[in-house]
């Protein structure tokens, strides 16, 4: 017993094991930490006080998006996706309780709330793919997917910590898919279908910094105040939408969770009941990165180990029954 | 006519006239001295519209009427037109005039049918010939003109159905245009609609073709044509006109004043103009006031671009909540016989240097406009460009002033607005009857009616004098248009 | 103690059974390669990772440990004696292991673009992924070439057999290094995934050692299992002393584990979390007691010499590993509520096709290759 | 020889009896009656022995309520008035004028004491002590007093008599209040709208007329057969609404394109009214003020109507369209099958058993080494 203990410690501590040493002790020094915001990042701020639920964004996604039809009704007349999938980018959700009696309540009432893609300022799918099919823009900060260099393995869709970029089950030749703020569209001088259409400015688009801004407005309302919402494009917006300012909750979700994200969120509903989960500042990203970082920065532990192998290997086969 | 001395008399409530209003009459040996117009409504609708967003105006100030709705819409949008700097599309120019010529055709029908002619059914005419005839068509509530007329409008307000929804209170009228773009299949229903106007009036109330009314030309073409086609109620109405002597009653001395109507490239139909008592002057409203001296209203007589409407129930010299418009320091009398007097159609021209304004020429002026009013229906109609735009964008205003000026069936409309911060500062409105029935203005001039009202017979046993009746009629009053 | 084939008929019922078992994955896998994976398997965007790749992956290679760990004591520590099981530990992880690998392929959505993980144009460095792709990928070229002495002693290459045999030290040199970060990296996958992996079961610092130790464990098992199994299926004696060594190693590693895992989750404060998660306490303990089991039925020597001491340690300590993964995997990833997981019909019997073709092959190369030891 | 009372009334009316069945359908309709309710109603309105009698009292208003009776065209209301019910006092129709009028009200009040049906248009002002609306002397509110004492039943006509509407508008500078602010001991029907629907108030004529009782109302006095749903229910343009189809200004190409009007501050969302399934003026599809490309401005919702500004958008009353939404969490994913499951449950169990059969040889051979 004890000689397979000491041969058992000898072999952690021949090489094989520098590695696993390396594992235990992290090294602060090499950390990574989040990521920041792109300079120019654009976003999206998705206020649910103002959501009426029309699902006008829904439908404008799917025809900006050329998306198909996703129906979850036995009528099939409707295209009534129940969640973000392969086949839908944007989705609005209904929480309801109780009676229903009052908008933006959470006991005996309803809310609404987009799902679309947060564009997370340190995104644990960009972090996770293998090869660079998902990538953050350094400029614009927009998340976005390349079909060409995707392998389909899902990391992506499994690492997100909003379940956002979805896979098709349904093909031979599937494809993630996700919302990319309508990038295809800039060029054209359009900015988000979703935020385009929406009637009441519940869905906003623009520069982060400016919808920051204008996030950190709206809750310093008082409710009941007679108040200005822009619609469509903060820095062009449409004309605005007038009405009673709504209660919010005092918080602008997406503003530290996971590193941030460029779409921002307010609420008179609690986040977690919208189906948006209380989260760390520090971003999972960063922290994978940090463990890989450690182990692997620069190749040094595994080509020191390596080294230590090499030496074991040849001293223990020299009399040549390697092979055996 | 038994009593000489001097009597005081109330007349009203009036049945058959649009709103409420009373007459106070001071008699002078069986005929009237004077008289005090007064309309006893109030609503406030100035005061609701101050600070509301110039768009709502679309909204509240055409409900001050529900009989001249379109006037009052159209009178906002242009109002916000002209504040806006907005031009509308043809067909939105078409689709107006189809909505007023409409609106003003069919008021002149019902108020010939269903407010003026039943009066001649009254019993106090039992001996005269027509009586039995005036019974037989329109009795009220069973003359067969007067059911049927009924019926027509019903009918025919499909085309406000077609081009504004629903009515009264159409919203389709905007500053850009009509809300409402007409299909071909549309403007087919309006073609048959218009057309079956058409075919009633001339079967029953002319037994004419409408341009054999139009083209009369003075008070002997007026004469033969009664003599030629007597079925027709208008001949029935010239016939009892000239048995009562109806052109003496209710003499009004003018002048009188038309904004122009149905404007088009060639020029408007209706042209604007200021009829002095002998001729056409061009009409410059910098000398018109809203004198509120015996009104119960507070403030001085002022332009309606800077007029007020506040209530002062304290004012002893005040009778009624009507504000008195006066032109360079005149009365001016609005309606249909203005617009042709303008427009220099020789039959009223010819009327008005016969005997000017009256019971007789008011009355001939709305079916003449009722004869012309039709063919240009029938063209707009024919007009219309389904595929063309029916509206233009409105573009927000922040400070801007607009005027609004209208031809409603009885007469001049008017909406004075000015915004200012993006908020209706001021919303004056002058409708038709406001002219016609004012009350006395600061120099105790008395207003149209209040003059016409002068020497009209009272009998002594009569509660509402039915001559009194006749001239109040005449100018088809609209008293909740009066004070808004 | 030289091995040498150990013959007899390959065509027996046991493996026409297995073959039909190939056969009916090789049809389904036609099927996913046409019609897509939803047409065969259940997973979905909650659970976009099922069957295939937390046992054909993530667990077949830490059962594939054999040949990883079975090096580590042979070269590193330099026990010779452990030599006679060598060679079928690594027979088994080269097809645990390249069948692993292949699972991959047909777990992958745009399989076509596969390469790209391999072409430094498309590696994103910071991805886990790429590591545990790239180590799994060489250590399967690695075990191949380990394993030719094997074909060249059958082949009577004796000539190619000495020129190997001077290279083959820097071969099982990588044979170690590779495992060791792909299986520690196995853990490492997880971290990104955050707050979606139950408390029970994530860790920032711990998973890849977790995940390292418990593969060692599981190669050490599996090495046991199978001799216990072979001496059983193949009548032939089993090698009883250099197992109980073996199942000392395993006693201290599995002591060493079950430490780390408590002290970790008493650090994370997960400690509560161990008994008021519901079902997920319930796995959590099945998964523990699994793992205490083999230091439970080993700890005293004596024990460590008898077969059955050692076939059950042997078979608790996989089922532990086993679970462990799958826990982590599956059943501890909370993807958000709604979302249902258990693999299809279909996808089982993929899996099991492929277990089958592992066995199948084993058998046939035990029969035709010198693998096992000759019999005393 | 007993006739039968439509016929009698064929030839009071002048109306075929077929137009005349369409009418009484269509009032069913209009009131959601089951089958036979029509036959009902013409037998009722036909064979009234004694028409009721009618009191109409006329406040701040503008007639539109009365033209807007006027605009309908299977019978005319002057038919209906006068044939079905007796209108005893109405300003604009009623032949009498002055005191006749006044004296004829006074007339038919005691001859039909406790039997007759007060209907009022317009609102009532309350300010100042309701000087702002005078007929004969009287103000407005102590006419509807008067009247109301003995009146079989209310019916307030148009949104001014119902709430007070447009002469409420903020800052209401009158005062102006419904009928049910001025009458408080007796239910009033109000059927608003600026201007109502006609068919409303001659449906609840009928069914009064029919059933000897006013229709079942909401809390607000609205007949529920009328104002049970919201507009944007059977909004023809709903498909645009759902599918985010929006018309941005008037005359743009989406309104062009009979958009939906949401954006434009339709208050169909907000407000309870029959106008897309009953239209106005029989004139067919779109005769509606969504249909003809105006958004709908809630006049017949107090609070809403001339209360909102016309741009301000409305707030959705409606949490479920006609495809329901998404819940927050849903059921996705495909969890345990019996194909599955047993297969599962058949490998653990063989593995199981084979591993219990090994334990055991080895057992027997660990026995056997033991002897040795």
């Amino acid at each position: 017993m004890t000689i397979t203990r000491r041969h058992f410690l000898k072999a952690a501590s021949a090489g094989g094991a520098a590695a696993t040493v390396a594992l235990a002790t992290p090294a602060p020094a090499e950390a990574r930490t989040n990521k920041l915001m792109p300079p120019k990042a654009l976003g999206l701020l998705f206020d649910a006080t103002l959501c009426i639920g029309c699902k006008a964004c829904v439908a404008a996604c799917k025809q900006a998006n050329g998306m198909p039809q996703e129906v979850s009704t036995p009528e099939r007349l409707w295209d009534t996706p129940l969640d973000i999938s392969g086949k839908t980018l944007n989705v609005i959700k209904v929480y309801q309780h109780g009676t229903n009696a009052e908008k933006d309540r959470e006991t005996n009432g309803f809310a609404f709330v987009k799902k679309s893609c947060l564009h997370c300022v340190d995104p644990s799918c960009v972090s996770a793919c293998p090869v660079s099919a998902m990538t953050k823009d350094p400029e614009t900060g927009i998340v976005s997917y390349d079909k060409d260099a995707c392998i389909g393995c899902r990391y992506c869709v499994a690492a997100c910590p909003f379940g956002v970029p979805r896979f098709q089950y349904d093909t031979a030749t599937p494809q993630i898919q996700k919302c990319q703020l309508c990038k295809h569209r800039m060029p054209e001088g359009k900015f988000a279908a979703c935020a385009e259409v929406c009637p009441t400015g519940a869905t906003l688009y623009g520069p982060v910094e400016a919808l920051k801004a204008e996030a950190k407005r709206r809750l310093a309302m008082k409710e009941g105040d007679e108040a200005v919402f822009a619609r469509g494009d903060i820095r062009t917006p449409y004309a605005p939408h007038v009405r009673p300012a709504a209660k919010y909750l005092q918080r602008i979700y997406g503003e530290t969770e996971i590193g941030g994200t460029q779409m921002l969120l307010l609420s008179g509903v609690a986040f977690a009941k919208l189906g948006y989960p209380d989260l760390p500042a520090q971003s999972y990203a960063s922290r994978s990165e940090t463990v890989q970082s450690t182990l692997y920065g620069g190749m040094v532990a595994p080509l020191v180990a390596l080294g230590g192998l090499i030496w074991a290997v040849r001293r223990t086969t020299k009399n040549g029954e390697a092979g055996e | 006519m038994s009593g000489a001395a001097p009597a005081r008399r109330i007349v009203g409530p009036f049945n058959r006239v649009e709103g409420d209003l009373e007459v106070h009459l001071d008699l002078d040996r069986g005929r009237i001295a004077s008289a005090r117009v007064n309309a006893p409504l109030f609503r406030g609708f100035e005061t609701m519209l101050d600070g509301k967003p110039p768009s709502d105006a679309l909204v509240l100030a055409p409900r001050i009427c529900g009989i001249c709705s379109v006037a009052q819409s159209q009178a906002t949008a242009k109002a916000l037109a002209a504040a806006m700097g907005l031009a509308i599309p043809d067909n939105g120019r078409r689709a107006f005039h189809l909505l007023l010529g409409a609106e003003n055709a069919a008021d002149h029908l019902v108020h010939f049918h269903l407010f003026f002619m039943p009066d001649f059914t009254h019993a106090a005419y039992a001996g005269r010939p027509w009586h039995g005839r005036a019974l037989q068509r329109f009795q009220p509530g069973a003359g067969q003109a007067l059911v049927a007329a009924a019926r027509l409008r019903a009918r025919f307000f499909q085309v406000m159905g077609i081009l504004a929804g629903k009515w009264p209170h159409s919203l389709a009228l905007q500053p850009g245009g009509s809300s409402k773009p007409v299909d071909r299949g549309e403007r087919s229903r309006l073609r048959a609609l218009v057309a079956e106007f058409r075919a009633h009036v001339e079967e029953h109330l002319f037994t004419a073709p409408l341009e054999a009314f139009a083209d009369l030309a003075d008070r002997s073409d007026l004469a033969r044509f009664a003599a030629r086609h007597a079925g027709g109620d208008a001949a029935l109405f010239l016939t009892i006109a000239a048995d009562l002597g109806l052109a003496e009653l209710g003499r009004a001395p003018g002048p009188a004043l038309s904004y122009g109507a149905y404007a088009e490239a060639e020029g408007a139909l209706l042209p604007a103009g200021l009829w002095d008592g002998k001729a056409v002057r061009p009409l410059d409203l910098a000398g018109l006031v809203e004198d509120p001296a015996h009104a119960w209203m507070a403030g001085a007589a002022l332009h309606p671009g800077q007029g007020e409407t506040r209530p002062d129930l304290a004012k002893p010299q005040a009778y009624s909540w009507c504000k008195a418009p006066r032109l360079n320091g005149q009365p001016v009398e609005v309606g249909a016989l203005a617009r042709q007097l303008i427009a220099g159609h020789p039959l009223i021209r010819a009327l008005w240097a016969d005997r000017g304004s009256n019971v007789e020429s008011r009355v001939v002026a709305r079916l003449l406009e009722i004869a012309r009013l039709v063919p240009a229906l029938e063209r707009w109609a024919a007009e219309l460009e389904p595929d063309r735009p029916f509206c233009h964008p409105a573009v927000p205003i922040e400070t801007a002033q607009g005027v609004g000026l209208v031809e409603a069936a009885r007469g001049g409309l008017g909406h004075w607005l000015t915004v200012e911060d993006g908020r209706i500062a001021r919303y004056q409105i002058i409708a038709p009857t406001t002219w016609n029935f004012s009350p006395r203005d600061g120099a105790g001039m008395p207003g149209p009616l209040e003059q016409a009202l002068v020497g009209v017979p009272v009998g002594n046993d009569e509660a509402t004098p039915i001559a009194v009746q006749h001239v109040v009629r005449s100018f088809d009053p609209c008293m909740v248009c009066t004070v808004h | 103690m030289k091995a040498q084939p150990i013959g007899g008929r390959v065509v027996t019922p046991v493996t026409l059974l297995l073959g039909l078992l190939v056969a009916i994955a090789l049809y389904l896998l036609g099927k996913r390669f046409l019609l897509g994976l939803g047409a065969v398997t259940n997973i979905n965007d909650g659970f976009p990772w099922g069957l295939w790749i937390a046992w054909d992956v993530v667990i077949g290679t830490a059962l594939a440990c054999g040949g990883y760990a079975m090096a580590l004591l042979v070269y590193v520590a330099n026990k010779g004696h452990y030599h006679p099981l060598v060679r079928p530990a690594l027979l088994a992880s080269v097809f645990g292991y390249s069948l692993g690998g292949l699972s991959v392929i047909f777990d992958l959505g745009r399989w076509w673009n596969a390469w790209h993980i391999f072409a430094p144009a498309y590696i994103q460095w910071g991805s886990v992924m790429v590591e545990v792709a790239l180590c799994i990928a060489a250590y399967v070229v690695v075990l191949w070439i380990e394993f030719l002495p094997t074909l060249f002693e059958r082949l009577g290459m004796t000539d190619a057999r000495a020129k190997l045999d001077k290279a083959l030290f820097v071969i099982i040199a990588l044979g170690i290094l590779l495992p060791t970060m792909h299986q520690s990296s196995l853990g490492s996958l997880l971290v990104v995934f955050g707050y979606q992996i139950h408390p029970l079961w994530q860790s920032n610092q711990l998973l890849p050692l977790l995940f390292l130790i418990s593969a060692i464990g599981m190669g050490f098992s599996v090495v046991v299992f199978e001799a216990c199994l072979s001496s059983v299926g193949f009548q032939r004696p089993l090698e009883v002393p250099i197992l109980e060594r073996l199942a000392g190693i395993l006693v201290w590693l599995l002591v060493a584990f079950l430490v780390l895992r408590f002290l970790d989750l008493a650090v994370r404060g997960a400690v509560g979390a161990m008994f008021a998660s519901g079902a997920l306490s319930f796995w959590f303990w099945l998964e523990t007691v699994l793992f205490a089991l083999p230091v439970v039925l080993l700890f005293k020597p004596q024990a460590r010499a008898r077969r059955q001491a050692l076939f059950l340690a042997a078979t608790a300590m996989l089922l532990a590993g086993a679970l462990y993964r799958i826990n982590a995997f599956l059943i501890g990833y909370e993807t958000g509520p709604g979302w249902h997981y258990f693999p299809a019909l279909s996808e089982v019997l993929v899996t099991v096709g492929i277990v089958a073709l592992e066995i199948l092959a084993y058998i046939v190369f035990v029969r035709k290759l010198p693998v096992l030891p000759r019999a005393h | 020889m007993h006739q039968d009372p439509i016929s009698t009334l064929e030839a009071k009316l002048g109306v075929s009896r077929r137009s005349f069945l369409q009418f009484c359908t269509a009032l069913a309709a209009t009131m959601g009656l089951p089958k036979g309710a029509d036959a009902q109603i013409a037998q009722a309105l036909a064979g009234a022995a004694k028409r009721p009698s009618v009191i109409w009292l006329h406040f701040q208003e503008c007639t539109g309520c009365t033209e807007s009776l006027l605009r309908a065209e299977h019978p005319t209301l002057e038919k209906l008035i006068l044939e079905i019910i007796s209108l005893d006092y109405h300003e604009s129709l009623f032949a009498a004028a002055g005191h006749q009028a006044e004296a004829a009200r006074k007339a038919a009040m005691e001859a039909n004491k406790g039997k007759y049906v007060l209907v009022v248009e317009g609102a009532i002002p309350t300010k100042d002590g309701g000087i702002y609306c005078k007929i004969g002397g009287h103000t407005a509110m102590e006419l509807t007093k008067e009247c109301a004492a003995d009146a079989a039943a209310i019916i307030a006509i148009g949104s001014c008599a119902s709430w007070g509407g447009m002469p409420s508008t903020p800052p209401n500078p009158t005062g102006a209040a419904g009928v049910n602010a001025i009458v408080k001991d007796k239910p009033v029907v109000t059927i608003p709208g600026c201007p109502p629907n006609p068919y409303n108030f001659l449906a609840t004529v009928a069914h009064f007329l029919t059933f000897g009782k006013l229709p079942a109302i909401d809390e607000k006095g609205r007949p529920l057969f009328a104002y049970s749903r919201l507009i944007h229910e059977n909004c023809e343009r709903r498909a645009h609404f759902d599918a985010g189809r929006f018309a941005n200004e008037f005359g743009d190409e989406g309104h062009r394109k009979g958009y939906c009007l949401y954006k434009l501050g339709c208050k169909g969302p907000e407000t309870y009214a029959n106008c897309p399934s009953i239209l106005f003026g029989d004139v067919g599809s779109g005769s509606w003020p969504v249909g003809t490309g105006h958004p709908c401005v809630g006049c017949t919702e107090q609070g809403i109507g001339f209360a909102k500004p016309i741009h301000a958008l409305a707030d959705l009353k409606n949490t479920y369209p006609p495809a329901s939404y998404p819940r927050i969490v849903e059921d996705q994913g495909q969890g345990l099958s019996f194909g599955s499951a047993a297969l599962v449950a058949g490998i653990a169990g063989a593995a199981a058993g084979a591993g219990a059969m090994l334990a055991r040889n080895l057992g027997r051979k660990d026995d056997e080494s033991d002897k040795a």
